[in-house]
């Protein structure tokens, strides 16, 4: 078990370091520099001035460096915790920035991503092997899947936001009102919270709904359940244990599923103005704040990292059979 | 849950007593620096940060601000009278000193008018009130520029601080002189307080009506729509689409002309044509071009008629007494695909391969790329639109939208063929405009102005010239201007396209009596960095919390 | 009588039509009779054993009758076979290796399994780890995922688990054809055990290994090609078989002791019948060298000698 | 992103061996295929949006940028879909993006496709270090949020095509797909068959592409329609942010430039609406097509 | 000669690696031509991992194969193997699962002829696997251009033989090949690897089925967990066991005429005869040697602990 995790670990540090290099080396590449659109929205009236601004900047963050050097300095300031600072929000530190929209993301993703998990499965399960439901939750759930997160989130805006009016389309909270501990607070940011939230949820939805009918169906037809039948055990009691082992490949299903959620987290916030990552990491990209997409990216890429973590471990506590293999007692 | 209730009675700032704002903060504030003339949260300058003068377009009319008079008292000396009675939000007094450290603070070669001192030799404090300052040569216009552009910093709490925190700090905790305090900030929001203890309230009778002002950090021009036509933002001043159609629909939203155009043009859009480039650097080439624009196309179909037409001297309205009106019709080239033909057949550009696009006098291909940065709509489709007509005379125009980075970099590094820009605005003078259209000398890097790197000796001497006329003197500011639109019109080495507006949008449901051509409240309605001293200030004086309904 | 079936018909619904995998078997099956079924693959073995106790989707009842102890098993009415499974009729499936839910631990399972048949499972847990012991296994099997035992064990675990409500009628399809052959004879050694000490009244034990049926079993029933060819005491099938396939079959099985250099054995010529259009009359006949005219028609399964039923118009 | 949903568990091969179906495999997949209601619809309603995004461009008059209609009509029967805030015609944009959904998808999931299924092949056929390595890589670029990667790849690269951004999305959407090659590769080259190809000494590459792959080609072509749907979707998340190839049209540019136009505020909502529902019909018809399709190739999922 | 000369076999075990699995423990046997060797040892004691390493499926952890003097795992690149399967050919278990379910059957025949004939006309090829058939008696219009579903198990075992007959081999493993047939159509098959001895291939032939050793075989192997416990002359195997564990086989293997506890009798008859000491049995405490001690001619067993198990 343990040879298990340390291997698992030791993809996740090469995911890590790669994902980061990555994230670091694709913006440096590129055309542009982020001082000069940085002092270019400035506006300022003297190009000399512009110059030893430019230079005090390019300095300041370390821009003037040799590559290799800036790369090392990044690991080295990275491994202190220091993300750097802000160029399109100078001078905000990107932690504060990031910790600053982190509670947004999160707290639309982890609802979304654990509500959606239980009710789809639940509605897959009950899709499977009864004709209307499946006929009429399935291309539903087919539909959901389908539909790309955005535009569910456009629909949902307009609609329930816009025209009818019931949530808000835009924000996080009310802006007439100072984050605290007070009701109409809460109030405002669950209403905020609502409609991307459901955007998520339901496109989420589809696709668990639909693998766990398809899982199902196959642990109805395995040779334990037609045991369990030919005993005369109830139906309820197949279909229990179907659905607990349905239930294990979609835990690993998750961990698939995972990046394509935080992307459509990304996306959804984009449309509603949610100030979540998704927002900051538009904004680094338009502004080619290295030192924000960086942190914010670090942050995604850690986040994802320690959630497929523990889906593996919990995969590995619910499913005796991984775990009697990983000891190595298969036969 | 219902939206009205997010601005509604329920909320920490009253509604009644809040003025939202929107559209020129495009992050989160991060500095309250009013040094850092890109970056301050919006509102710094203006609201706590005040400036010597104001200069209010409309009127042409500098209004006497922190300083209560300046004069020049000979050719190179110039001396200001300050206010008296005005204190910064601790309360010490506001000084002389303040200002000749404010003007000091240019010595610094990273400070954004460092360039003040290649002809300010001194500034002194003659007594607490009065400063002189002594210049090795006037540049009348620079100067009456700085005096209302530049926000004025306490002495007493910067004085200590190392260059970098004066240059790039965050000043968190602004202390000002303005009629504003600041109160707390958010990821998405900037909110101020009223300053009771203003000086102008006492020494000019301005009151500011908004008890909070919260600025909203606009994360989407369509979010901002949304919020606007909710009345949950006042006022937002971003270029919002569709904004004709809403401003007679009914829905409380306001501009400043009730009809086309709408906006007051606030800055010009120049195509900007790389001159050290074949065949940008044949001035007839460059006429023909500007002729095959179809700007009634750019106009009415893409704006809607949001924007007008600019002159051809591309000077803004407000500069309209410095256009030689004879110069522009004997030198201007009109706008028609039949001149343009006609240009480049004159001019010996032909399409000799039969490719449906005409060749250079060589013979050598024409494929021109005109950029504008990815994702700027409108610009987009005006740039699609330079290109299917200039097509039509048979240049051949491709639009391309590199990302803004990407853009900058080519732009000032003179890589480019074609750019869209208009980065200057509204001044007291025509001299900002010809200082960015001709500066000299060209650098490898181009960053503020004359991207086109068009080297015109005489044209700059000509600046120079604009810039040591005395204010007042419009006479001789035309004179000069004129020799220089003659110029500009002949060789046409930027091409001015289209006036922006100064993009304003409000609703009356909780505030009126907005600038409007219709009332007299004529005051610039702009919260855009810089605009709050063209009087965007006196605007907030005017306003007028609408009358209760229900 | 323990269990007597007439003219069982169950077929196969496909798309070309019925697969006619039991065609009309009559036999009995004596209290306390261990009763071999064996015949080629496809014969209808797994068939028949299915349909005395769950019909699966695609099986289709079609007539005859089936009763136990007296009573009619409704096997065309699966809500009314629930009175009768497990109860009265269990079945120790083909596939036992994989007939445990992989993720529950054993006892647990069965436990659930009792609890919803409606059996209190404190009240038989005693019963259960005798019979466990007895068939040589620890209790601690209860603790421990199907995954964890040797595919003896699981297969013995089956046998308990099937057969913990003393049904009168087991089924027992081809439980061994995965085992080596120690644990292939430990396995029906147990069998007979549960006989013997009345856990089951009376069994079908289901397969193709002739040889290893006749260790255990009372009497035989040889199928072919959904029908009955020939039922008789075990010794009687071996040393006197009257049906040709049941001879033919048993001269192609080599011994231990029969070399190919001694005697050379010959297996059956050809194959079964389709059994989705099945020829009319005797369908062993195309690989019967006796066959004849007669053959044409189906021959009844007579009673030739006392307990021995064969379905041959050549057997004397 | 990735693909909507994972396929059933992939240790359970689509084709079981034929040992117990008398039946010619073949002959009856058409039979159920051309009975399977789900196959059909979704066969249909992905050929209906092919046909739109193939045999409408051409006859079209107008390009999809051209202004030549007043702006802002709601459908009728000149406008179909009716015009934008610049009077181009919505129905002609509608068309052409399309069209670029169909080459972002084939090209997308083309390229992740083959790339997935060679590095599924090769690991789970080769075994041993190169599997442990080509597991390693898969993990690794798993474990990756993609679009995130794809935002900041598409940012930095200078105007690109159509082409261009299919690869990347191709690039990175592999390898679930790579995963699920593999495991299917594994239990196939454990069958006999494999052993026998080899014994006949075929070569490693002509055993995978010959014996190997046919056997799981239904599996194969279900894992390319996710792909495809996983790109088409990558696709328009890129292009609805505005880092969406700079020249041509896609649905994703036209809710873009609805959103940036304010179609939403502005109740234009025939400018939003029809592309998004254009990519949901596809993307969902392929998916149910899919299913469609695994009931077909799996007789467990049949109902009878 | 094919010959085993201690050979081992490690697999890596568990789900991630973890631990080691010896399948194989030093097996030392050989296979000559015209004689057939049957393997036999219960489920999972490394028969077919012993065929598979003798075809190249799968090598050796340690020890050697020879073919004829060459070393099986010298061979290397395409061309050396494919000289090697030019020889030595193997048949499977299951002949279902040998064919390519979506091929037409004779294509295992299409393999050999692009891979090793690729020059002959079609007539004669034609002509070839005619003949071939002939010898495993099968009618080529039967099976010919047909799916193996639609072939019974046995025309398809018996086409796996004709297609190894086209190569000309020496030598031929033949996996358990009948195991999943049914008992009337064994028989054939049986014969048929019988008839190929007789024309001087050598057989290894695996198994866990006694009589169907005993019937066809020169020389048997009792493996057991990975070691061989015993090996001879058939007819001495079987005639005089010696192991703990072949006895307990031997008392294990259903019989028609006797039933298990005579079986038992008589071997518990010879335990008797056998318990005065043996070079064969080991003292208390003693390793097991690897060498198999040899208890007449061509016959040997490894040693054991007197009676420590039946
Ligand atoms: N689901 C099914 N659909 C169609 N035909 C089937 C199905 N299951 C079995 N059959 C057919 O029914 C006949 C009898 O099958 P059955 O499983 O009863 O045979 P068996 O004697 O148990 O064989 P084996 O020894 O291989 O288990 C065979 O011809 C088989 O092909
Ligand atoms: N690739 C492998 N990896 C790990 N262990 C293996 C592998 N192949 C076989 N084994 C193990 O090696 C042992 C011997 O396997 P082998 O297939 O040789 O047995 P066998 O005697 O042929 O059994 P059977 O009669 O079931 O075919 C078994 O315990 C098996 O689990
Ligand atoms: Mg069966
Ligand atoms: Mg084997």
């Amino acid at each position: 078990m343990r040879r298990y995790f340390g291997r698992k670990i030791f993809v996740y540090v090469l995911t890590f370091f790669a994902a980061v290099t990555i994230n670091w080396m694709i913006p440096r590449l590129m055309p542009g520099d982020p001082i000069k659109s940085r002092l270019a929205r400035a506006s300022l009236s003297d190009s000399a001035a512009a110059e030893a601004l430019y230079d005090y900047f390019n300095k300041m963050f370390g821009l003037d460096q040799p590559l290799w050097q800036q790369y090392l300095n990044f690991w080295v300031s990275l491994l202190q915790g220091d993300l750097g600072i802000s160029i399109w929000n100078f001078p905000t530190p990107v932690t504060d920035l990031i910790m600053g929209a982190v509670p947004y993301s999160l707290g639309l993703l982890l609802p979304s991503i654990v509500i959606s998990w239980f009710v789809g499965n639940w509605f897959g399960a009950y899709a499977a092997r009864s004709k209307w439901l499946d006929n009429t939750i399935l291309p539903l759930g087919y539909v959901l899947t389908a539909t790309p997160y955005m535009w569910l989130a456009l629909l949902l805006a307009w609609s329930l936001g816009i025209v009818a009016g019931w949530f808000p389309a835009a924000g996080s909270y009310g802006l007439s009102l100072q984050p605290a501990f007070t009701w109409t607070f809460i109030a405002s940011l669950l209403e905020h919270w609502f409609l991307p939230f459901l955007s998520l949820f339901l496109v989420a939805l589809g696709g668990w709904a639909i693998g766990m009918r398809n899982m199902i169906i196959y642990e109805l037809e395995s040779e334990y359940s037609n045991y369990l039948q030919a005993l005369g055990a109830p139906r309820r009691l197949v279909r229990r244990y179907a659905f607990r082992n349905a239930m294990l490949p979609q835990i690993t299903g998750l961990a698939v599923q995972l990046g394509t959620v935080v992307a459509g987290a990304l996306l959804t916030e984009i449309v509603f103005s949610y100030q979540g990552l998704g927002y900051l990491i538009l904004q680094a990209i338009q502004n080619q704040d290295f030192f924000l997409l960086q942190g914010a990216f670090l942050f995604i890429v850690i986040g994802v990292l320690i959630a497929n973590f523990i889906i593996d471990v919990v995969y590995v506590l619910v499913d005796p059979r991984v775990r009697v293999q990983m000891q190595g007692g298969a036969k | 849950g219902d939206t009205e209730g997010d601005g509604g009675a329920a909320g920490d700032y009253p509604r009644a007593e809040t003025l939202y704002t929107g559209g020129t903060q495009w992050g989160p504030p991060s500095t309250w620096n009013p040094l850092d003339t890109g970056g301050h949260a919006t509102g710094t300058v203006g609201l706590v940060y005040e400036t010597l003068f104001l200069y209010e377009p409309q009127s042409r009319e500098y209004i006497p601000w922190l300083a209560e008079s300046g004069e020049w008292v000979d050719d190179t000396t110039y001396e200001l009278k300050l206010r008296q009675g005005v204190t910064w939000s601790d309360g010490e007094d506001f000084t002389a000193d303040d200002v000749v450290f404010t003007v000091e603070v240019g010595k610094y070669e990273a400070s954004t008018y460092h360039n003040l001192w290649e002809w300010l030799e001194s500034a002194e404090a003659v007594d607490d009130h009065t400063v002189r300052f002594t210049f090795s040569q006037a540049n009348y216009a620079q100067w009456a520029n700085w005096l209302y552009s530049n926000a004025i910093v306490p002495e007493h709490l910067w004085s200590e601080r190392s260059e970098e925190e004066i240059l790039t700090g965050a000043n968190e905790d602004p202390v000002g002189t303005g009629a504003y305090l600041y109160e707390t900030h958010d990821q998405d929001r900037q909110v101020w307080k009223k300053n009771e203890d203003w000086w102008a309230i006492e020494a000019l009778g301005h009151e500011v009506a908004p008890t909070y002002i919260v600025d909203v950090v606009n994360t989407s021009n369509e979010a901002a729509l949304s919020q606007v036509l909710q009345g949950n933002i006042d006022m937002n001043n971003n270029f919002l689409p569709g904004i004709a159609q809403l401003v007679q629909g009914g829905y409380q939203v306001q501009t400043y002309y009730p009809e086309e155009p709408y906006m007051i043009p606030a800055n010009t859009a120049w195509l900007v044509p790389n001159t050290t480039k074949a065949p940008m650097d044949d001035p007839e080439f460059r006429k023909a071009l500007s002729a095959s624009i179809d700007m009634d196309e750019i106009v009415n179909n893409v704006y809607g008629g949001l924007v007008t037409e600019a002159d051809p001297t591309g000077l803004l309205p407000v500069w309209e007494e410095y256009i030689d009106t004879g110069v522009v019709e004997e030198y201007a080239t009109p706008r028609d695909p039949k001149v343009a033909k006609d240009l480049l057949k004159e001019a010996g550009y032909e399409d000799t391969d039969d490719d449906g696009f005409v060749e250079t006098p060589d013979g050598d291909p024409i494929d021109l790329s005109l950029i504008v940065p990815s994702g700027w709509t409108d610009w987009m489709e005006a740039a699609r639109v330079i290109s299917e007509s200039a097509a039509e005379v048979g240049i051949k125009v491709t639009a391309d939208f590199p990302e803004f980075n990407a853009l900058v970099d080519q732009r000032n590094s003179g890589e480019f063929d074609l750019v869209i820009n208009n980065e200057r605005q509204i001044s007291n003078t025509p001299w900002t405009y010809y200082d960015y259209m001709f500066r000299l000398p060209i650098q490898e890097q181009q960053g503020t102005t004359n991207f086109g790197r068009y080297e015109n000796e005489e044209i700059w001497e000509l600046v120079g010239e604009l810039d040591s006329i005395p204010v007042e003197d419009t006479e001789k500011i035309r004179e000069v201007a004129g020799k220089i639109q003659r110029i500009h019109l002949e060789e046409l080495p930027i091409i001015p396209l289209w006036y922006n507006g100064l993009w304003s949008q409000t609703n009356t449901s909780v505030w009126t009596n907005w600038p409007s051509s219709e009332t007299d409240n004529n005051y610039l309605p702009s919260t855009w960095r810089g605009y709050f001293q063209l009087g965007g200030i006196l605007m907030l004086t005017e306003l007028e919390p609408a009358p209760e309904e229900e | 009588m323990t269990l007597e079936v007439s003219d069982l018909r169950v077929y196969y619904r496909t798309l070309r039509g019925d697969v006619r995998a039991l065609d009309g078997p009559t036999f009995t099956l004596a209290d306390g009779e261990i009763m071999g079924l064996a015949g080629e693959s496809g014969s209808g073995k797994s068939t028949l054993s299915k349909s005395l106790i769950r019909l699966d989707g695609r099986m289709r009842y079609i007539g005859g009758d089936v009763v136990l102890d007296g009573d009619t098993v409704p096997v065309w009415d699966d809500r009314a076979m629930n009175d009768f499974r497990y109860k009265r009729i269990s079945i120790i499936p083909q596939y036992a290796m994989s007939a445990m839910n992989p993720t529950r631990k054993i006892g647990r399972m069965i436990a659930e399994l009792l609890e919803s048949r409606g059996v209190r499972f404190r009240e038989i847990r005693d019963e259960l780890h005798r019979r466990l012991e007895l068939v040589g296994l620890e209790r601690d099997v209860l603790d421990r995922y199907p995954l964890e035992l040797s595919g003896g064990m699981k297969q013995r675990t089956v046998m308990v688990i099937s057969t913990l409500l003393n049904p009168s009628l087991l089924i027992a399809d081809e439980v061994t054809s995965a085992l080596d052959v120690s644990t292939q004879r430990a396995v029906a050694e147990t069998l007979v055990e549960f006989r013997d000490r009345e856990f089951v009244k009376s069994m079908i034990v289901v397969t193709h290994d002739i040889s290893l049926v006749y260790q255990i079993a009372d009497s035989i029933m040889v199928m072919y090609a959904g029908r009955l060819a020939e039922k008789a005491p075990a010794k009687t099938i071996i040393e006197m078989p009257r049906h040709p396939y049941t001879k033919m079959l048993l001269d192609s099985l080599p011994e231990v002791g029969v070399k190919y250099e001694d005697r050379r054995l010959s297996g059956i010529p050809g194959s079964p019948p389709g059994l989705l259009n099945p020829p009319q009359g005797c369908r062993f006949r195309d690989r019967c060298p006796l066959a004849d005219e007669q053959c044409l028609e189906q021959p009844p399964f007579v009673e030739v000698e006392s307990d021995h039923h064969v379905a041959c118009w050549k057997a004397e | 992103m990735t693909a909507a949903q994972p396929l059933p568990d992939p240790t359970t091969a689509p084709e079981e061996p034929a040992a117990a179906a008398p039946e010619a495999p073949r002959r009856e997949a058409l039979y159920f295929a051309l009975r399977n209601p789900k196959l059909i619809v979704g066969l249909t309603i992905v050929l209906l949006f092919l046909l739109v995004g193939l045999v409408v461009p051409p006859f079209l008059e107008h390009g999809p940028g051209d202004r030549y209609a007043p702006p802002l009509l709601p459908p009728s029967g000149e406008h179909w879909f009716g015009t934008t805030q610049f009077g181009q015609d919505l129905f002609t944009q509608f068309a052409y993006g399309v069209r670029a959904t169909f080459l972002v998808g084939l090209l997308g999931g083309g390229i992740a496709a083959v790339i997935g299924m060679t590095i599924g092949f090769v690991a789970g056929y080769k075994g041993g270090w190169i599997d442990e390595v080509l597991n390693m890589l898969t993990n690794v670029v798993l474990v990756l949020p993609t679009l995130a990667v794809l935002f900041i790849i598409a940012a930095y690269v200078d105007s690109y095509s159509v082409a261009t951004q299919s690869f990347f999305i191709g690039m990175t959407s592999w390898p679930w797909a790579a995963r699920a090659v593999r495991s299917q590769a594994l239990s196939l080259s454990s069958r006999d068959f494999v052993d026998l190809a080899r014994l006949s000494g075929v070569r490693p590459w002509k055993i995978i592409v010959r014996d190997i792959a046919p056997n799981m080609s239904s599996y194969l072509f279900m894992t390319f329609i996710l792909l495809f749907g996983g790109a088409v979707l990558a696709a328009a998340g890129l292009d609805f942010v505005g880092l969406g190839p700079s020249d041509g049209m896609s649905l994703g540019l036209i809710m873009h430039q609805a959103v940036k136009w304010g179609a939403l505020q502005l109740g234009v909502w025939w400018w939003f609406v029809p592309p998004g529902l254009g990519i949901t019909a596809i993307v969902g018809a392929m998916y149910i097509m899919n299913v469609g399709l695994d009931e077909v190739f799996n007789p467990k999922l049949r109902e009878m | 000669m094919l010959k085993f000369d201690r050979v081992t076999k490690v697999y890596k075990v568990g789900a991630f690696g973890g631990g080691e699995f010896t399948a194989v423990r030093e097996a030392t046997f050989e296979v000559r031509p015209g004689e057939v060797v049957s393997l036999i040892g219960e489920s999972g004691s490394g028969k077919s991992t012993l065929g598979k390493m003798a075809l190249r499926i799968a090598s050796a952890s340690s020890g050697t194969i020879t073919c004829d003097g060459v070393d099986v795992s010298t061979l290397r690149g395409h061309r050396q193997l494919k000289d090697y399967y030019r020889r030595v050919q193997g048949v499977f278990q299951d002949p279902f699962s040998s064919y390519n379910p979506v091929f037409k059957a004779d294509r295992v025949f299409a393999m050999i002829r692009s891979e090793y004939h690729p020059g002959v006309s079609d007539a004669e090829w034609r002509d070839r696997v005619a003949e071939a058939l002939k010898v495993v008696r099968l009618d080529p219009d039967q099976v010919l251009g047909k799916y193996p579903h639609q072939l019974s198990g046995g025309q398809l075992q018996r086409m796996l033989l004709a297609r190894a007959l086209l190569l000309d081999i020496d030598y031929l493993v033949a996996d358990e090949v009948i195991s999943m047939l049914d008992a009337s159509t064994r028989i054939d098959v049986l014969n048929l690897l019988a008839d190929l001895k007789a024309r001087g291939m050598g057989i290894l032939f695996v198994t866990h089925d006694l009589a169907l050793g005993n019937y066809i075989s020169d020389q048997t192997v009792i493996l057991h967990k990975g070691e061989i416990v015993e090996r001879g002359l058939t007819g001495k195997v079987f005639g005089d066991p010696r192991h703990p564990y072949t006895k307990k086989l031997f008392a294990s293997v259903p019989q028609f005429h006797k039933k298990w506890e005579e079986v038992e009798e008589e071997l518990r008859a010879r335990e008797a005869a056998d318990s005065s000491a043996q070079p064969y049995h080991l003292a208390e405490g003693q390793e097991v040697p690897s060498e198999l001690v040899e208890v007449s001619e061509g016959h040997y067993v490894q040693p054991f602990r007197p009676r420590a198990a039946v």
